[in-house]
């Protein structure tokens, strides 16, 4: 397919801000290079992006929509449906509580009201040090094992508020020893 | 073809007709937000519900998604039905803002018309309306988010449709948002349709936002002169000004549709510079005065030097009615035949290609997007005819191959083939494509001197660096059902469009249905060609001014250095005459040239019949009276509390009168229908075609394909081709449209820079020009190596880029 | 209530009354005492102009155009009073005005030709075009009847004193952004990482 | 103890491996079709044992296989829909966590069935952990020579690859599930063509649920009357995951045959009602079914059963209320998930639900006026109008909720409030 281009206003691409390694821009030319319809690809490559950026920024927006031959708006279409595709900038950890029925039955506004005291951050928001974002999720699919939160899409459950406490104790823990990192 | 009843009325459709279409059919017209004719029905907005009482389909269902089937028998005002659409329309105004008054689609909106009359009154919902921030898209469409109703149509229209992808739809559920990533002027030269298009206030007609409402607009059907297209407008009109150009549906030619340079052109009307006032050797002079001296002064000539002393110069923006009657001013005075263009280039490739079209090959614009194949040679839609790349967007989007052969690197919102040929090989391709499509099977067919001739043309056709992949091409369209053939007639040389007719006369021999279509130069290049414009050249006319033989020249609404390239020999010749008539309504160069010149009236003022690329008659009405807008007479304050007689800046007359009063002495205007009619559109309607001869006439030439290029093999050509925006010799003054126009740029192939090096982005100011050039360079490998491409531009020193160029050319 | 024709037919009238003097005559004292009891009374009528009454508020009369508590213009010039004009008596033209808000440029009423029906008033979305019971604006000359903007402009709300449109319209104006009007949410961000 | 048929390999702590698969005698049904069999038959078997698809509308299988028409064109797609987003349902996880092989075996037969060239397994992102055992165990197979070109030497060519999700629950919308896979807005799209006729790439496309697929090498291996007979009622066939969560002892997935009565399950498998607590009610099979009550705790748990109330097995996710629990706030709950995950394509769900939780909030908190009742009835009834069946899906609750919980809506309106938190 031939890429349409504005009859008018030819826009400036301007040398990206991105650090993304070669390797990995390689490897996504190459697994797009292999498919018959790069489109199909959209999600994991906006993925890749995101889990290098910590998030989905305008730069990686753009980066995705080069690679994949779409347009920057195309790209956007697709990144603002999903829920696990990050458009705003996240922290280091991103703690999605289940909000859906049983986990809602199983105490997750405890659950919550906890997260909340402890980080001093409301939902949507990120923690002032930069390493928890806290998001609210629909069923996550651990219905056996509720209150279920996912902190960077792994899994915790059934959760106590001790057992919160040394969640989040083990994650600052990882931060201090490896920092840096993916945000 | 079955036959249902709805609302107690039998009716019968064609196979696949959506309910919602057979309804109209019976003049019922079921509500509808996402339906739309042209971009088909989604099922999203659920407002056009109705009634299933018998038949395969039982219950209340969206008329929009069902096709119409045999024995249906459907209720519009089914109780669940009308229950359903009133709750949806109350859906719809949870989030909808209070904010009609300040509405520029107040009074127009499909969404009022549907609250007001489904009896939504009263918002029972108690939660906080949902808002959106807003994004400027450009000069041309104001948003407004607010008001959405998410009927989608919009990024249906914008993506699906027009093929541009730069606006859409993000976010979910209740989130969703219509509009760019980014905010910043939409790239899509169709983007004003969004204002039609769209049911509410979510885009708005920037340019007339909040001029007026629609019921104090005076409206009128009109043509759109701003390519040769003619697509149908409906302008609108309030306090002596014209404000908007909305698309008029015409089955034949635009459909719903038009362009941003035809719906946008309409401010070089009431632009401060417009001259309204008749001026004697640059001096103001009552109309009375102007007419009288041009009259004595142009007799004088005559008496001196006979009837050759004095030539006449019209333009391919004119009326039928000013065309046909310059042709009787010549026939009345024996003055000089009229000529209607200063581009002799042009001329001649119009003339080849009028006269290849008959009333068997000649096809209309909305026939294109039921064709399977399309093959373009030498035509650029997007700046030429926007409206066709649309068209040819619409054939893809139905599986049609499209295929571009051109100098340019053509773009098209849609995957096209393209193939790069030098301006000088484009006969020579079309000659590799008949050869192609001339398969042994076919020659059998031939009789002995139509093989001779084949012959010939296999023998003397040379070889160009793309034949093998033409040829192909050529062999594939005989295998096509309804190609369709489309040739430019600016940039190809006048073989071109002969070879596409013979081309299209052998593939006609094998398939279902094919056709000729010629993009040209002017809105009304085929009035002036069939009254006789074609033969009369501008550079004998121009030499006959220079030697002295032609003293007096009439210049009718044509600004001749927008189109003759060599401005200073032009600026020459001009002060040499005795005698300088012009008479226009924008201010071009020449106008302040003019010993005599007379404001002559606008479209919207003057009305006027017009043919466009095929041939079809159609009919502007009047809008306006003219005169200058209230908002500038009053200053922008209110308007002056005394009466006058006169309108304020209405003198303006319309062109023809003028030249009427020179044919026959007469003030009064004549009745100008009866000179219509017997020029040629005696037994035509309005929206029918002049009679075109019924078969194709001769052998085309077939010099140019045996003959090397012009020049050195591997030379540089400039090629001057229009571009969608500042281009055209009105539109070019619209206000409206100025933001848009890029900068000016020469486009080349990568090897052509290097050759010359440039970089992309360099910008060379070219030496002498006045008012000063500045030239942004651009590489584009589509293009042909060694084709140097600038957009054409009302207003710029041709003359020193043509030097510069030419300069490059030689070294 | 009214009687069907077809029921009275048949039905003979009453005879007609013989009137007795008596009669006669206390019909004409009881006439000329209740002209007596009235010629001790004080007049009803008004001697206009020396005495002038004051009219109820919805008196219709001469138009002025009111504005906002916040003393901004009212009129949005949105066309609705001039397009329900029966007698097509105002006119007007809408602009751009100061921070995005949309207002009359000029606007003119002839009172030569107003017919004070009051249509306007209830067209009026914003509240400004508003009746007055200033029915004193007669003029000799017909142009002074013609009234500009700046004539028919009050600095106060009229009769309605609360009524803001801009605090309602959901269009963005200076110093009153989106999310920001009466019953509004804040703006949709259409990136937000919330599901 | 019910016989486990999915889940008769199933590990406490790790998958069944393999190794464990092939000599459990795993892949001899895909070697025995790809030996000659003739796929019109398999198909007929498939059809003949009567399985209905198992993510949840029910559609016989063997009918949707049929369907594919002979000589439809050219490339034709298998996918397998893993993107179990239905709230309570999280069966496949479980059985991918299992068995992963009898889902690649039972996509190679069901491919090899239509002759579909590829196969896509799309998998929402919260399985994270299943995609990658998916991933190694594919590669297993294809080394070991049962997935690739020319699977045992014959002509049949097939290959699996697993697509994860953006995340969102339209997506697992067989229509919107095709859109997301070709890099589209996953917006569900209306029927026809159908995707077996135009499908992915506008090519035919099966479209299966994980548990589907994975019976149907069992089903090829036993023949379609040992799977009928797995049932216990006349009118179902085989076993079903179920997964039960919620108020009981155990919450988990279980595996027993279709007809269970829903007390046994909840009494054997989940180790009855938490805290000895009384039943109050369930949703049987996610949230887009409507609630059972007290009254019909020893319903059998199969297709038919639930028709003849009124509701839908649905996923068979069972999620259990004791008495504790308000109705209301549990609908309440439901609402403002389909109010979230509605794609925003048709007005009826895009508008409708915000609506519907406006009311059903201010239901809960004391804010119910006028005709509550009839508004709530109204607008459900016109959300049946909506363009897909996640509105008709997502009014189930609210609907069910009116309908068998009566009383506590209207003691929530009489009270001003909900009577649980006043007590």
């Amino acid at each position: 397919m031939l890429r349409p281009r504005g009859a008018f206003f030819e826009r400036t691409i301007e040398p990206l801000e991105l650090h993304v390694s070669e390797a990995l821009i390689e490897k996504l030319k190459n697994e797009i290079a292999a498919v018959e319809h790069p489109r199909e690809l959209a999600v994991d490559v906006m993925m890749a992006l995101q889990d290098h950026h910590g998030y989905l920024s305008d730069a990686a927006r753009d980066q995705a929509a080069e690679l994949l031959g779409m347009s920057a708006l195309e790209v956007d279409e697709l990144a603002t449906f999903y829920t696990f595709i990050f458009r705003e900038p996240v922290g280091r950890y991103v703690i999605h509580v289940c909000d859906s029925l049983i986990c809602w039955m199983a105490g997750e506004e405890n659950i919550v009201d906890h997260l909340r005291q402890q980080l001093q951050i409301d939902f949507g928001q990120t923690t002032a040090d930069g390493l928890f974002t806290l998001l609210p999720v629909c069923c996550i699919g651990y219905c056996d094992r509720a209150p279920a939160i996912l902190v960077n899409r792994r899994v915790h459950g059934p959760l106590t508020n001790s057992r919160l406490d040394e969640l989040l104790q083990k994650y600052r823990a990882e931060a201090a020893e490896k920092p840096g990192s993916n945000v | 073809m079955p036959t249902l009843t709805i609302d107690n009325r039998p009716v019968t459709v064609p196979d696949g007709t959506k309910v919602i279409t057979a309804a109209e059919q019976l003049g019922i017209m079921i509500p509808r937000f996402c339906y739309h004719p042209a971009l088909g029905s989604v099922g999203a907005c659920r407002v056009c519900a109705v009634g299933f009482k018998e038949g395969p389909i039982k219950g209340v269902e969206m008329s929009c998604m069902v096709d119409a089937q045999e024995g249906m028998v459907v209720a519009t005002d089914d109780p669940d039905a009308v229950d359903l659409r009133k709750h949806v329309i109350e859906l719809l105004m949870l989030h909808h803002p209070h904010d009609c008054p300040v509405c520029d689609e107040g009074g127009h909106c499909l969404l009022q018309d549907m609250t007001i009359s489904g009896g939504h009154g009263r918002r029972r919902y108690a939660g906080a309306k949902r808002t959106h921030l807003d994004q400027d898209l450009g000069p041309l469409v104001q948003h407004e988010m607010n008001r959405c109703i998410q009927c989608y149509r919009c990024s249906r229209f914008y993506q699906q449709f027009c093929g541009y992808r730069d606006l859409g739809v993000t976010g979910i559920g209740t989130r969703v948002y219509f509009g760019r990533s980014e905010p910043g002027t939409l790239e899509s030269p169709f983007s004003g349709n969004l204002t039609d298009i769209c049911p509410t206030g979510v885009y708005t007609d920037k340019p007339s936002r909040f001029y007026g409402r629609r019921w104090d607009y005076e409206r009128a059907p009109s043509v759109c002169i701003h390519c040769s297209l003619g697509c149908s407008l409906t302008v609108s009109a309030r306090y002596r000004k014209a404000v908007r150009h909305e698309a008029r549906f015409n089955a034949q030619v635009n459909g719903h549709f038009i362009c941003d340079r035809g719906r946008y052109a309409y401010a070089y009307a009431s632009q401060p510079e417009r001259p309204r006032d008749a001026l004697i050797a640059g001096r103001p002079a009552t109309l009375a005065q102007a007419a009288t001296q041009m009259s004595e002064r142009l007799a004088a000539i005559e008496k001196g030097t006979g009837p050759d002393g004095i030539a006449l110069m019209g333009s391919a923006r004119s009326s039928l009615e000013t065309q046909a009657l310059l042709a009787r001013l010549h026939s009345e005075k024996g003055w000089r035949t009229p000529c209607f263009s200063a581009d002799d280039a042009a001329t001649r490739v119009v003339s080849s290609a009028l006269n290849t079209l008959n009333a068997t090959n000649t096809i209309a614009l909305t026939e294109i997007e039921g064709a399977d194949t399309v093959l373009l040679v030498g035509a650029d839609p997007i700046g030429e005819a926007p409206m066709l790349a649309l068209a040819l967007r619409q054939a893809q989007r139905d599986g049609s191959r499209i295929i571009t052969v051109d100098p340019r690197p053509v773009t098209l919102p849609c995957a096209h083939d393209h193939i790069a040929v030098s301006g000088d090989d484009l006969a020579t391709a079309v000659a590799h494509l008949i050869i192609g499509a001339l398969e042994p099977s076919r020659e059998i067919a031939l009789d002995a001197d139509q093989q001779d001739r084949f012959k010939t043309l296999k023998q003397e056709t040379r070889d160009i660096p793309a034949a093998a992949e033409l040829r192909a091409i050529g062999h594939a369209l005989t295998t096509a059902w309804r190609p369709a053939f489309v040739c430019g007639t600016t940039v190809p040389d006048p073989d071109v469009p002969p070879l596409m007719g013979l081309l299209q006369a052998l593939v006609q021999t094998s398939c279902m249905w094919s056709g000729l279509f010629f993009p040209l130069p002017g809105a009304n290049t085929f009035g002036a060609h069939c009254l006789g414009g074609s033969d009369a050249l501008f550079e004998p006319l121009l030499a006959a001014v220079e030697a002295g033989q032609v003293k007096a020249l009439v210049v009718v609404e044509n600004d001749l250095f927008s189109e003759y390239p060599d401005q200073q020999r032009l600026a020459a010749a001009l002060e040499s005459l005795e005698l300088l008539v012009v008479m226009d309504c924008v201010p071009s160069a020449i106008t302040a040239r003019a010993d005599i010149f007379l404001p002559t009236q606008t479209i919207y003022e003057a009305g006027g019949h017009y043919l466009n690329n095929e041939g079809r008659l159609q009919v502007a009405t009047p809008v306006i009276a003219g005169g200058l807008s209230i908002m500038d007479t009053g200053g922008g304050n209110h308007p002056p509390r005394e009466f006058r007689e006169d309108i304020p800046g209405g003198t303006p007359r319309p062109a023809w009168q003028y030249v009427a009063g020179l044919a026959t002495g007469e003030t009064d205007p004549p009745d100008v229908k009866p000179l219509l009619d017997e020029a040629l559109t005696a037994g035509v309607a309005d929206g029918e075609r002049v009679s075109l001869p019924s078969a194709s006439r001769e052998w085309p030439s077939i010099e140019r394909i045996g003959a090397g290029p012009e020049g050195d093999a591997g030379g540089l050509t400039l090629i001057e081709s229009a571009a969608t925006f500042g281009s055209e010799p009105l539109a070019a003054f619209s206000t409206v449209l100025a933001e848009l126009t890029p900068l000016f740029g020469v486009t080349v192939h990568s090897e052509t820079a290097q050759r010359l090096g440039w970089r992309a982005g360099d910008r060379i100011v070219i030496p002498d020009s006045a008012p000063a050039l500045e030239v942004v360079v651009t590489l584009d490998d589509r293009a042909a190596p060694g084709v140097l491409l600038v957009p054409r531009r009302i207003g710029i020193d041709r003359t020193a880029l043509r030097r510069y160029m030419a300069h490059l050319l030689a070294e | 209530m009214t009687q069907d024709p077809s029921q009275l037919k048949g039905k003979s009238l009453p005879p007609p009354r013989e009137t007795s003097g008596a009669e006669a005559l206390k019909a004409l004292v009881t006439g000329f005492a209740t002209t007596l009891k009235h010629l001790g009374r004080r007049p009803i009528t008004e001697q206009y102009p020396e005495e002038k009454r004051e009219l109820p508020a919805r008196s219709r009369a001469r138009i002025i155009l009111t504005r906002d508590p916040d003393g901004a213009e009212r009129c949005v010039a949105c066309y609705l009073c001039s397009a329900v004009c029966p007698v097509s008596c105002i006119s007007m033209q809408s602009i751009e005005g100061q921070g995005g808000r949309r207002m009359a440029a000029w606007f003119r009423i002839n009172f030569g030709r107003c017919i004070y029906c009051g249509l306007c008033e209830e067209a009026c979305p914003t509240s400004a075009i508003q009746l007055t019971p200033d029915y004193e604006h007669c003029q000799r000359a017909i142009l002074k009847s013609v009234y500009e903007k700046e004539d028919l402009l009050v600095d106060h709300c009229g009769k309605d004193p609360d009524y803001n449109f801009y605090r309602h319209a959901g269009v963005a104006t200076e110093g009153l952004d989106k999310g920001r009007h009466e019953k509004e949410a804040p703006p949709v961000n259409v990136r937000s990482n919330m599901p | 103890m019910y016989p486990q048929v999915l889940f008769q390999h199933r590990k406490p702590d790790r998958i069944n491996t393999f190794a464990e698969y092939r000599e459990q005698g795993g892949y001899s049904a895909l070697s025995d079709v790809i030996a000659g069999a003739d796929p019109a038959a398999v198909i007929a078997t498939i059809d003949d044992a009567q399985l209905l698809g198992r993510g949840g509308a029910g559609f016989p299988a063997g009918r949707k296989l049929m369907t594919v028409a002979q000589d439809a064109p050219h490339p034709r797609y298998l996918i397998c829909n893993a993107d179990e987003m239905e709230p309570g349902t999280f069966k496949d996880r479980v059985l991918l966590h299992a068995d992963p092989h009898l889902l690649i075996e039972g996509m190679a037969i069901v491919a090899y069935t239509v002759r579909a060239r590829h196969g896509i397994i799309f998998i929402r992102p919260e399985y994270e952990n299943a995609a990658r055992i998916l991933e190694r165990e594919i590669r297993l197979a294809r080394e070991a020579g049962f997935l690739g070109e020319k699977i045992h030497d014959s002509d049949f060519s097939f290959e699996i690859v697993v697509h994860r999700s953006g995340g969102r629950y339209i997506c697992g919308e067989v229509t919107a599930l095709i859109s997301a896979l070709e890099g589209c807005r996953p917006n569900p799209r209306k029927a026809p063509p159908y995707p077996t006729d135009k499908g992915l790439w506008q090519q035919p496309t099966v479209l299966n649920n994980v548990e589907t697929l994975a019976y149907v090498p069992l089903i090829v291996r036993h023949g379609a009357q040992w799977f009928r007979d797995l049932a216990l009622t006349e009118s179902a066939a085989g076993t079903k995951l179920f997964s039960i969560s919620g108020h009981v002892n155990k919450p988990g997935c279980y595996e027993v045959p279709l007809g269970v009565p829903l007390s046994e399950m909840i009494e054997n498998c989940c180790g009855g009602m938490r805290d000895g607590r009384p039943f109050k009610g369930c949703l049987p099979g996610g949230a887009s079914t409507g609630f059972l009550s007290a009254e019909h705790y020893h319903i059998p748990m199969d297709y038919e059963s639930l028709k003849a109330v009124g509701n839908r097995l649905g996923t068979g996710a069972v999620m259990v209320f004791d008495d504790t629990t308000c109705m209301v706030a549990a609908t309440l709950n439901l609402t403002n998930f389909f109010a979230r995950e509605s794609c925003g394509w048709c007005t009826p769900c895009r508008e409708g639900f915000p609506y519907l939780k406006d009311l059903l909030y201010r239901l809960e908190n004391g804010m119910a006026d006028g005709d509550w009742i009839g508004q709530v009835e109204t607008l459900c009834g016109h959300l049946y109008k909506a363009y897909c069946a996640f509105a008709p899906g997502g009014v189930a609750p609210i609907e069910s909720l009116l309908a068998n919980f009566g009383e506590e809506v209207q003691a929530h309106i009489d009270l001003g409030g909900c009577p649980m938190q006043r007590q």
